[in-house]
C-alpha cells in the first residue's frame, strides 16, 4: 500500500468512529467542517487545477442552502402555513416562487439545478469573453457581494439578513435528537467522500489534464481545437454543484443559513482552508478545510479577541513558507526522505 | 489540384495601421509554401488571421471552400487547420506524452474526455518518435529545451493531423544539425499534407523550399522560385540586402 | 426635476469617492499585479491619521493629508518589503496574503483605537454647501472631487511624464529585462508600493468627510475599489476615471429610481453586461504573446 | 456527554455566565461596550461576594457580526461551558438565530437592546426596550410637535422594517403622512442620493432605524446638504451616547434621540454606574442605553437567582417575575409573563459635546407590550 | 576583462553549467556555441547575475562581481541583449528606450539617435507598444536598446535570431564597428556559424554545461569543431 492509501484509510476509519467518541456539539461541529471540506474540494478543482480563483462559492453555497432551508421551513410550516419569518415580515400568502418547493423531490433537484445552473449562464458569460485571473476573482467576489444584497433586500423572499433558521426535522430525523444528528453526520461525510470520489476520477481524466492545460495556457489551447470556455464553465459548474450540496447539508448540519455565511468574507475564509491545505493535492484541500475550521473554533474559543490575529497570521506564514499548502510540505519531506543520503544541489535564489 | 486556402482582398489595421493591406494568397492542396519577407511584411499577422486569433478589417479566407473569418479558433483547427507559434509554447506541467495526447484528443466527445487515457495512441506513439522524445515521454515538458521543445509543439501539430500546417520559424534559435533533421521532416510531412513555412533562413530555404510568396508591407511582393525570388531586385532591396543575396552560400 | 438635476452632481461625488480609493490600486494592483486586500486597511491608517491630527494646528486636516500619505505609504512599503516582494509573478496569492495581513491590521486597529468609531471633525470651511442654479453642492463633496481631480492629474503625470512613472512600468512589465535595463528592481517596486499606498491614506483623510472612522472603515470600500480598476482595464488610468464616472453615474441615478440595495445589484448586472459588449475593457492586451 | 438545558454553570463554588457579543466585524462598535458593561456588573456583584455565595465567573465569547456564528457560540456555551445564562446579542438578526438554540436546549438568553417586539420567548429576557416603550413614545412626540409629514430611513433587516412596519399603522391612524421609506445595506455609507430624496419629499421629521457604521455616513452627509434639525429634525432609535461619539457631536447635535437611559439620567444609580464605569474603562468613555440595558440585565438575573436559591432555568425563570432593582434608568421590574421590564420612555437632544439632553419622558414606568395589544391601530400587526 | 571560474549553477534542483571557466580579454570578441541546451543562456545569465551560481566566482575589470545585483552591473558596464525577442509590451518603442537610457549613468540622449542609426526601421515604430511589434522589429529593438547603454561588454544572445537577412548584415556591421572602433568587448552566443566565424577573435564550446573546447577563431575551420557542435 501507498503512503496516500494508508492515510486514506486511516482518514476514513477516523470519521467513521467519530460518532462513537465525539459529544452531539462536537460532533456537530465536525459535520460542519466536513460542508466545508465539501466545497472546499469544489475550489480545489476549479482554483487549484483550473486556476479559476472563485471568491464567490458563497453564492453556490447559499443557492444550495436556500433551496433546502425553503423545503425544510414548508414542511414545518405545515400545509397552507406559513414560514415564522414571514409571518414576522408580514407577508400573508405563499410567494409563487417559493411552492414547488414544498416538494421534496423538487427541492432535491434544485439544490443541484440551480447553483449548477447560475454558475453555468454566469460562466459562458464570462469566460467566452476571456475574463480571467485576477478579473475573474474580482468579479466573482461582486457576486458574492450582489447576492447578499439582494438576499437582504428581500425579507419577506429571504427572511432578510436573519436569513433562515429553527429546523427541527430534516426528512424524517429528528435535529433535536442525537441519533439524527449523528444521521445527518453520516450523510455529510458519505457525501464528501463522494464528491472526493467525483474530483479524483475527473481530475484523472483527459478532462483534467485539458483544464490544467487551460490553467497554464488558455490560448495555447484554442490551437488544439477545444474551447477553453467550456472547459472552464463545466469545471466552475461541478465546484459550484458541490458548493450547492455543501449548503444543501449545511441547513440541517447547523440548524441555519443567512446571507451572513455568503459573503465576500466567508467566500474568502472557504478558500483559506484550500491554500492552507495545498490547492493542487484534493485531499490536501479537505484537510485544510477542516484544519482551518476547527481552528477557527479553537482559537475564537480561546483566544476571542486575538483570533483575527491567528488567522490572518497563520495564513499569511503558510502563504510564506509553504506556498503550496501542506500537502506541499508533505510532499517535501517525503521526497527530501527518499533522497537523503544523496547529494541534493542548494537551491538557487533567482535574484533580479 | 485545387486551392485549399484562398486569401482574397485581406486587410487588417491596427490603431489605423495596415499590417496586411489589400493580400491576395492561393495556396494549393499538397503544397509546400515558403512565406518570406521583412521583419513586420504581415507574415504571422497572417497565420493569425487564418487560425482566427485575429479579426481583420476586411476581405475573406477561405479554407476548402469555406470561410473562415468570423469563426472563433478551436473551430478553425477542428476543421482541419494548425499552427505553430515563433516562440514554442507547450503546457509545462504537462508531461511530453500528456502534451501530445491532448492534441490527438480533441476530436473525442466530451463523454470520453472525461475518461482516464490508457496507453498511447498510434500518431501519440508515431509523433514520440518522430519528434525523437520517446526518451522523455513521462518528463514534464517544463524541463525541454529550447529545441526540444519546438520539436514538441511539431509533434502535437502533427498529431492533431491538419489538412494544412502553419509554421511560423520553426527553426529560428534550433543548432544547424536540428534544422537539418527539422528541413527533413518538413519534406516528408508536406507529401501527404499541404505546409505553409515562415522562415528568415535563407539556407533552409533554398534547401527545401519549391515555391516562394515574399510579402512586403501588408502585401504580396512577388511570387515564385526560389532562385527566381532571390534574383528580384525588389526583394534584394527589401529583405536580403544588397551585398549579401547570394555571398552566404 | 430639481431632485433629478441634483443626481448629477451626487453621480460625480459618489465617482471622486470610487477613484479617490481606486487610484491608489491602479499602482498596487493595475501596475505591480498585486491584488492588495489590505489597501483598505491603508484607507483606514489615513483616516486614522487625522483622527490623531486633530486640533494639533489650525489646519490639521490639510496637514492631515501629506501625512496620511506618508503614513500609509511606509506602511505599504513594509507590506512589500516583508512578503509581497516573494509573491511576485502569483498575483491570485497576493490576494490572500493580503488579506491575512488586512485582518491583523483591522484587530490592531480595533486594539489600539477601540471597537467603536472615533470621529473627525471637519474643518470650518468644508461644513455647509452652496447653491449652485439650485443644485445643492456640499462643501465636503467639492472638496473630494477637487482632490479626486489634482490625485488623477498627478498620478497621471508621473506614469507618463516622469522617468520614474516609466522605470515603475518597465519593472511591472519585465523584471529580469528591467534589471538587465541597470533599473534598480527591488527600490522601485517598494517606491511603487509606496505611492500606491500612500495614495490610500490620502482617500483615507478624505473619506473621514463624509463616513464612518473606525476598524472596519475598508471593509466598505475596497469592493467597489477593485469593481472600477476592473472595469477600467488593468493598469489604465482612463478607464479607471471612466468606469468610476459610469459607475458613479450608475449608482446615482439607479438608487434614485430604486433602492439602495437594489441599485448595488444592477450595477453589477450592468459590469457583466457591459463585458459582453466590450470585453476588451477588461483586460489588456500584453502584446501578441499567448496566455 | 451533554445534557441539554441549564441549571448547571454552578460547580462548585463559581457560577459560570455566558457573555456573548460581536468583538469582530461591524457590529463590535456597538457591542463591545455592551460586554464591558456586563462585566462590569459581574465584578461588582462579586465584590459583594457573589451570588448565593457563588464567584460569578464570565466566560466571554465573539459572535463576530455573524448570526450563525452567534448560534454556534450559544451552543458552545450551554453544551460546553454549562454557563447558568447567557448575556449576549445585539441585532435581532443575532437574537433570531440564538432563539432556537436557547428553546431547543432549554437555556437562558438575557438580551439588553430595544427591539421591534412581537416576539416572546420563555427562554429570553428582554432587558431593551420594546416598541411600546421606544418608539410609540417617539411618535407620540413626534406627533405633539406637529410633525404631520415623516420621512422612513432604515438598514436592511428585521428591526427596521417592522418598526417602520409599526410607525406607518401608526400614522395611518393619526393621520401622518409618511413619504417615504428607504433601507441600505448594514455598513452602507454612500447617502448623498438618499438625503437628496429626503430633500425633495420635504418631511418634517426623519425616523431614523440605521444601525452601526451607517449612522456616521447619513450624518455626515446630511450636515451639507441644507437640511437642519430645526426644519426637519431626525429621530434615531439606534444612535446613543456611543455612536454619537463616532459620529462627530457637531454632525448629529440638534438631532432626536429616543431611549429609556442617558448618561445625562439623574438617578443615584446612574451617578455610581457611571462613575464605576469610567474608573474602570477610562474618563472619556460614554455610557449609554444598551450598556446599561445590559448591565441590569446581570443584576435582574443576579436577583432571579438568589429569589429562586438556585441556578436552574426554571426555577430562576418562575422567581423573575416581579424582580425589582433600582437600576441607573430608575425603578426597573421584570414582567412575569412576557419576560419584558417596565421602562421609563425618554426623548433626548443631542448636545454639542456628546451628551444627550432630555426634553421629554413619560410619566413612570411604562408597562412591556411587546405585540402591542394595547393600541388599537396596532389591530393589524404580527 | 570579464573573468569566469569554476562556476556551477542550477535552476531549483536541475544544475545545468558544472565549473565552467571562460576567459574574455578586454577588446577581444569571443564566441560561445553549442548545441540547444547545453546551457549558454545560462552561462550569460549567470554573467549578468540574474542567477547566482551555487560555485565559482565572476570578476569584471578585476572585480568580484559574483554576488552583485544586476543593475549595478549593467551600470558598471554591461549590456546584455537577452534570447527570444524580449522587451516591455506596454512600454513603447520609444519608452523602451528612453527607460533604459534614464538607468543608465551617461544618460546622453545622443545615445538613442545612434542606436536608431543602427535599425532605421525603428524610427517608424517608436509610437508602437513594443508588444505588438513583430518578432523581428522586436529583437532590434532589444539590440537598439543594449547598444543606449554604451556598454564596455556587450553579451548578445543569439541576436540574429528572427530577424530578416538584410539586417542581419547591419548587425553584424554594427557589432564589427563598436568592436574595432569603439574597442567594445564581445560575449557573442550564436547559432549561425558563418555569422560568428566573421566576428569572432576566439570561441569556447560548451557541451552538457561544461565547456569542452577554447581557441581561437581560426580553428573554427577544423573539423573536428564542427563536429563537436553537431548532434
Ligand atoms: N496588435 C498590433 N497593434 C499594432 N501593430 C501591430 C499589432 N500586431 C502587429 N502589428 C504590426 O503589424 C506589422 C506586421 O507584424 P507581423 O508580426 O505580422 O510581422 P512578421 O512579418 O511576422 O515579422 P517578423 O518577421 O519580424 O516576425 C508589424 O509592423 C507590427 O508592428
Ligand atoms: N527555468 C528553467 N528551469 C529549469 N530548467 C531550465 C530552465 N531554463 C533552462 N533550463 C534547462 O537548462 C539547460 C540549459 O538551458 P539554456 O537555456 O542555458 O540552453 P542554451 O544552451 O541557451 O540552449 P538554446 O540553444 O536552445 O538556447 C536546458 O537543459 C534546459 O532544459
Ligand atoms: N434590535 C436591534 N436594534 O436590532
Ligand atoms: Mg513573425
Ligand atoms: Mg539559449
Amino acid at each position: 500500500m501507498t503512503w496516500g492509501r494508508i492515510s486514506l484509510v486511516a482518514c476514513v476509519v477516523l470519521l467513521a468512529l467519530a460518532p462513537l467518541a465525539l459529544s452531539p456539539f462536537r460532533l456537530g461541529l465536525l459535520a460542519k467542517y466536513l460542508c466545508f471540506a465539501i466545497v472546499a474540494v469544489g475550489i480545489a478543482l476549479a482554483w487549484g487545477r483550473g486556476g479559476m480563483l472563485t471568491l464567490g462559492q458563497g453564492v453556490f453555497f447559499g443557492l444550495g442552502g436556500y433551496a433546502m432551508a425553503m423545503y425544510l421551513k414548508l414542511e414545518e410550516a405545515g400545509p397552507g402555513g406559513l414560514p415564522d419569518f414571514m409571518v414576522w415580515s408580514g407577508v400573508e400568502e405563499l410567494p409563487a416562487l417559493w411552492k414547488p418547493f414544498g416538494n421534496p423531490v423538487f427541492a432535491l433537484a434544485a439544490v443541484v439545478l440551480v447553483p449548477g445552473l447560475v454558475a453555468f449562464l454566469l460562466g459562458l458569460l464570462v469566460f467566452r469573453q476571456r475574463v480571467r485571473g485576477a478579473y475573474f476573482a474580482i468579479l466573482s467576489q461582486a457576486l458574492a457581494a450582489a447576492f447578499v444584497i439582494l438576499l437582504i433586500g428581500q425579507q419577506g423572499l429571504t427572511g432578510g439578513t436573519n436569513g433562515m433558521t429553527n429546523f427541527s426535522r430534516f426528512f424524517g430525523l429528528d435535529l433535536t435528537d442525537p441519533n439524527g444528528q449523528r444521521a445527518v453526520y453520516a450523510i455529510t461525510a458519505l457525501l464528501l467522500g463522494a464528491m472526493f470520489l467525483v474530483a479524483k476520477l475527473l481530475v484523472r481524466s483527459r478532462f483534467g489534464r485539458l483544464l490544467v492545460a487551460v490553467r497554464d495556457g488558455e490560448d495555447r489551447v484554442r490551437f488544439l481545437g477545444y474551447d477553453p470556455a467550456v472547459v472552464k464553465t463545466v469545471t466552475f459548474t461541478v465546484s459550484a454543484v458541490m458548493a450547492g450540496l455543501a449548503g444543501a447539508l449545511f441547513v440541517p448540519v447547523v440548524g441555519i443559513i443567512s446571507p451572513a455565511l455568503l459573503g465576500i468574507v466567508p467566500s474568502l475564509e472557504l478558500l483559506v482552508g484550500v491554500a492552507v491545505g495545498g490547492r493542487f493535492v484534493l485531499a490536501g484541500a479537505i484537510a485544510g478545510a477542516i484544519a482551518v475550521n476547527y481552528a477557527k473554533t479553537l482559537f475564537s474559543e480561546d483566544f476571542a479577541e486575538g483570533w483575527l490575529y491567528l488567522q490572518g497570521g497563520l495564513f499569511v506564514l503558510v502563504l510564506v513558507f509553504a506556498p503550496k499548502g501542506l500537502a506541499g510540505v508533505v510532499d517535501s519531506l517525503r521526497h527530501r526522505w527518499s533522497s537523503r543520503g544523496r547529494t541534493a544541489p542548494t537551491p538557487v535564489e533567482v535574484a533580479a | 489540384m485545387t486551392a485549399l486556402l484562398e486569401v482574397r482582398g485581406l486587410r487588417v489595421v491596427f490603431d489605423g495601421f495596415a499590417a496586411i493591406d489589400g493580400l491576395d494568397l492561393t495556396v494549393e492542396e499538397g503544397e509546400l509554401r515558403f512565406l518570406i519577407g521583412p521583419n513586420g511584411a504581415g507574415k504571422t499577422t497572417l497565420i493569425d488571421v487564418v487560425t482566427g486569433l485575429t479579426r481583420p478589417a476586411a476581405g475573406s479566407v477561405r479554407f476548402g471552400g469555406q470561410e473562415l473569418v468570423g469563426r472563433r479558433e478551436h473551430r478553425i483547427v477542428r476543421m482541419g487547420v494548425g499552427r505553430t507559434f515563433q516562440t514554442a509554447t507547450v503546457f509545462e506541467e504537462l508531461t511530453v506524452v500528456e502534451n501530445l495526447d491532448l492534441a490527438d484528443s480533441f476530436r473525442l466527445p466530451l463523454r470520453s474526455l472525461l475518461r482516464r487515457r490508457r496507453g498511447v495512441s498510434d500518431a501519440v506513439a508515431s509523433a514520440l518518435e518522430t519528434a525523437e522524445l520517446t526518451a522523455l515521454a513521462d518528463k514534464p515538458a517544463g524541463v525541454l529545451s529550447h529545441g526540444q521543445r519546438q520539436w514538441l509543439e511539431i509533434g502535437m501539430l502533427l498529431v492533431q493531423r491538419p489538412k494544412l500546417l502553419l509554421l511560423d520559424e520553426p527553426v529560428a534559435g534550433m543548432s544547424r544539425s536540428e534544422r537539418e533533421r527539422t528541413g527533413e521532416l518538413l519534406h516528408r510531412i508536406a507529401s501527404t499534407h499541404t505546409v505553409v513555412v515562415v522562415e528568415h533562413d535563407m539556407e533552409f530555404l533554398r534547401k527545401y523550399a519549391r515555391k516562394v510568396t515574399v510579402l512586403h508591407q501588408g502585401h504580396v511582393l512577388r511570387e515564385g522560385s526560389v532562385t527566381e525570388v532571390q534574383e528580384d531586385p525588389r526583394v534584394r532591396e527589401v529583405y536580403l540586402g544588397r551585398a549579401k543575396g547570394k555571398a552566404v552560400t | 426635476m430639481g431632485a433629478l438635476a441634483n443626481q448629477l452632481p451626487i453621480g460625480l461625488s459618489i465617482a471622486a469617492v470610487l477613484l479617490l480609493i481606486a487610484l491608489g490600486l491602479t499602482f498596487t494592483f493595475g501596475q505591480m499585479g498585486v491584488i492588495n486586500m489590505a489597501h483598505g486597511e491603508f484607507i483606514m491608517a489615513g483616516a486614522y491619521t487625522a483622527y490623531l491630527l486633530q486640533g494639533l494646528t489650525s489646519q490639521s486636516f490639510l496637514v492631515a493629508l501629506p501625512v496620511a500619505f506618508a503614513v500609509a505609504g511606509v506602511m505599504g512599503l513594509l507590506l512589500e518589503w516583508s512578503l509581497v516582494r516573494r509573491f511576485y509573478g502569483r498575483p491570485l496569492d497576493t490576494l490572500l496574503l493580503t488579506w491575512g495581513v488586512s485582518l491583523v491590521l483591522q484587530q490592531l486597529a480595533r486594539d489600539v483605537f477601540g471597537a467603536p468609531n472615533v470621529q473627525v471633525t471637519a474643518p470650518g470651511w468644508l461644513v455647509g454647501g452652496i447653491d449652485v442654479l439650485g443644485v445643492r453642492l456640499p462643501y465636503n463633496r467639492v472638496f473630494i472631487i477637487v482632490l479626486a481631480v489634482v490625485c488623477v492629474v498627478g498620478v497621471w503625470l508621473y506614469l507618463t511624464r516622469l522617468p520614474a512613472g516609466r522605470r515603475m512600468r518597465a519593472v511591472v512589465q519585465d523584471r529580469e529585462l528591467a534589471a538587465y535595463s541597470g533599473i534598480a528592481t527591488g527600490r522601485v517596486d517598494r517606491f511603487t508600493f509606496l505611492l500606491g499606498s500612500g495614495l490610500a491614506g490620502v482617500a483615507g483623510v478624505a473619506l473621514t468627510l463624509v463616513g464612518p472612522v473606525g476598524p472596519s472603515l475598508g471593509t466598505f470600500y475596497i469592493v467597489d475599489a477593485f469593481l472600477v480598476v476592473v472595469a477600467g482595464g488593468l493598469g489604465q488610468l482612463r478607464g479607471a476615471v471612466l468606469a468610476a464616472l459610469a459607475l458613479g453615474f450608475l449608482n446615482s441615478y439607479l438608487e434614485f429610481w430604486t433602492d439602495a440595495s437594489l441599485a448595488k445589484v444592477l450595477v453589477f448586472v450592468a459590469i457583466i453586461a457591459f463585458l459582453q459588449v466590450r470585453p476588451q475593457g477588461m483586460f489588456v492586451l500584453k502584446g501578441r504573446a499567448l496566455v | 456527554v451533554d445534557e441539554p438545558g441549564g441549571g448547571a454553570g454552578a460547580a462548585g463554588d463559581e457560577i459560570k455566565v455566558g457573555l456573548l457579543h460581536s468583538l469582530s466585524g461591524t457590529m463590535a462598535i456597538s457591542e463591545v461596550t455592551v460586554r464591558d458593561a456586563e462585566l462590569l456588573a459581574v465584578e461588582e456583584i462579586n465584590a459583594k461576594g457573589g451570588v448565593l455565595g457563588k464567584k460569578v465567573v464570565p466566560v466571554t465569547e465573539d459572535g463576530a457580526s455573524d448570526w450563525p456564528t452567534f448560534a454556534e457560540k450559544a451552543q458552545k456555551l450551554i453544551s460546553q461551558d454549562r454557563v447558568a445564562t447567557v448575556f449576549g446579542g445585539w441585532t435581532s438578526a443575532s437574537r433570531k438565530a440564538m432563539l432556537p438554540v436557547f428553546e431547543r436546549n432549554k437555556a437562558l438568553l438575557w438580551y439588553p437592546v430595544q427591539y421591534e417586539g412581537l416576539e416572546s420567548s420563555p427562554y429570553i429576557f428582554y432587558t431593551g426596550a420594546t416598541t411600546n416603550q421606544q418608539i410609540v413614545p417617539a411618535l407620540d412626540y413626534l406627533a405633539s410637535q406637529g410633525k404631520k409629514k415623516m420621512f422612513l430611513v432604515g438598514s436592511d433587516y428585521v428591526f427596521p422594517r417592522t418598526a417602520n412596519k409599526i410607525i406607518k399603522a401608526y400614522a395611518a391612524a393619526k393621520g401622518i403622512e409618511v413619504l417615504g421609506e428607504e433601507y441600505t445595506p448594514l455598513g452602507h455609507t454612500e447617502y448623498s442620493t438618499l438625503v437628496n430624496k429626503i430633500a425633495d419629499a420635504g418631511p418634517d421629521a426623519v425616523f431614523n432605524t440605521l444601525n452601526g457604521d451607517s449612522n456616521v455616513a447619513f450624518f455626515k452627509q446630511l450636515r451639507g446638504s441644507g437640511i437642519t434639525p430645526q426644519t426637519t429634525p431626525v429621530v434615531s432609535v439606534s444612535v446613543a451616547e456611543e455612536e454619537v461619539k463616532g459620529i462627530g457631536p457637531e454632525n448629529v447635535a440638534g438631532h432626536l434621540v429616543a431611549w429609556n437611559y442617558y448618561q445625562t439620567t439623574t438617578t443615584p444609580a446612574n451617578d455610581a454606574f457611571v462613575k464605576a464605569f469610567k474608573a474602570k474603562y477610562g474618563a472619556d468613555k460614554v455610557t449609554s442605553d444598551p450598556m446599561e440595558a445590559g448591565y441590569n440585565a446581570v443584576y435582574l438575573w443576579a436577583e432571579a437567582v438568589k429569589k429562586a436559591g438556585t441556578t436552574e432555568v426554571e426555577a430562576v425563570r418562575k422567581a423573575a417575575g416581579g424582580i425589582t432593582i433600582e437600576a441607573p434608568e430608575g425603578t426597573t421590574t421584570i414582567d412575569g409573563d412576557n419576560q419584558h421590564v417596565a421602562k421609563t420612555a425618554r426623548i433626548g437632544l443631542v448636545q454639542a459635546d456628546g451628551q444627550i439632553k432630555e426634553v421629554w419622558s413619560s410619566p413612570g414606568p411604562i408597562e412591556p407590550d411587546p405585540y402591542l395589544k394595547g393600541y388599537d391601530w396596532a389591530g393589524g400587526l404580527g | 576583462m570579464l573573468s569566469v571560474s569554476e562556476v556551477d549553477a542550477a535552476y531549483g534542483r536541475a544544475r545545468v553549467l558544472f565549473g565552467v571557466g571562460l576567459e574574455v580579454p578586454a577588446g577581444s570578441l569571443v564566441c560561445v556555441m553549442g548545441r540547444n541546451g547545453v546551457g549558454k543562456t545560462t552561462l550569460l545569465k549567470t554573467v549578468m547575475g540574474t542567477l547566482t551560481p551555487t560555485a565559482g566566482r565572476i570578476t569584471f575589470d578585476g572585480q568580484d562581481i559574483t554576488r552583485l545585483p544586476t543593475h549595478l552591473r549593467v551600470r558598471a558596464g554591461m549590456a546584455y541583449v537577452p534570447q527570444g525577442h524580449v522587451s516591455f509590451p506596454q512600454l513603447t518603442a520609444w519608452e523602451n528606450l528612453r527607460v533604459t537610457l534614464e538607468a543608465t549613468g551617461h544618460r546622453d540622449p545622443a545615445a538613442v539617435d545612434e542606436a536608431l542609426d543602427v535599425f532605421p526601421a525603428l524610427r517608424e515604430l517608436l509610437k508602437r507598444p513594443a508588444g505588438f511589434l513583430s518578432g523581428g522589429q522586436r529583437q532590434q529593438l532589444a539590440i537598439a536598446r543594449a547598444l543606449i547603454t554604451r556598454p564596455r561588454l556587450l553579451l548578445l544572445d543569439e541576436p540574429t535570431e528572427g530577424v530578416q537577412p538584410s539586417v542581419i548584415d547591419e548587425i553584424e556591421a554594427a557589432i564589427e564597428r563598436l568592436h574595432r572602433e569603439a574597442g567594445v568587448t564581445v560575449l557573442l552566443v550564436e547559432q549561425y556559424l558563418d555569422f560568428a566565424l566573421r566576428l569572432a577573435d576566439s570561441f569556447v564550446v560548451l557541451d552538457a554545461g561544461e565547456v569542452v573546447h577554447a581557441g581561437a577563431a581560426r580553428e573554427l575551420h577544423d573539423e573536428e569543431v564542427r563536429r563537436m557542435l553537431a548532434v
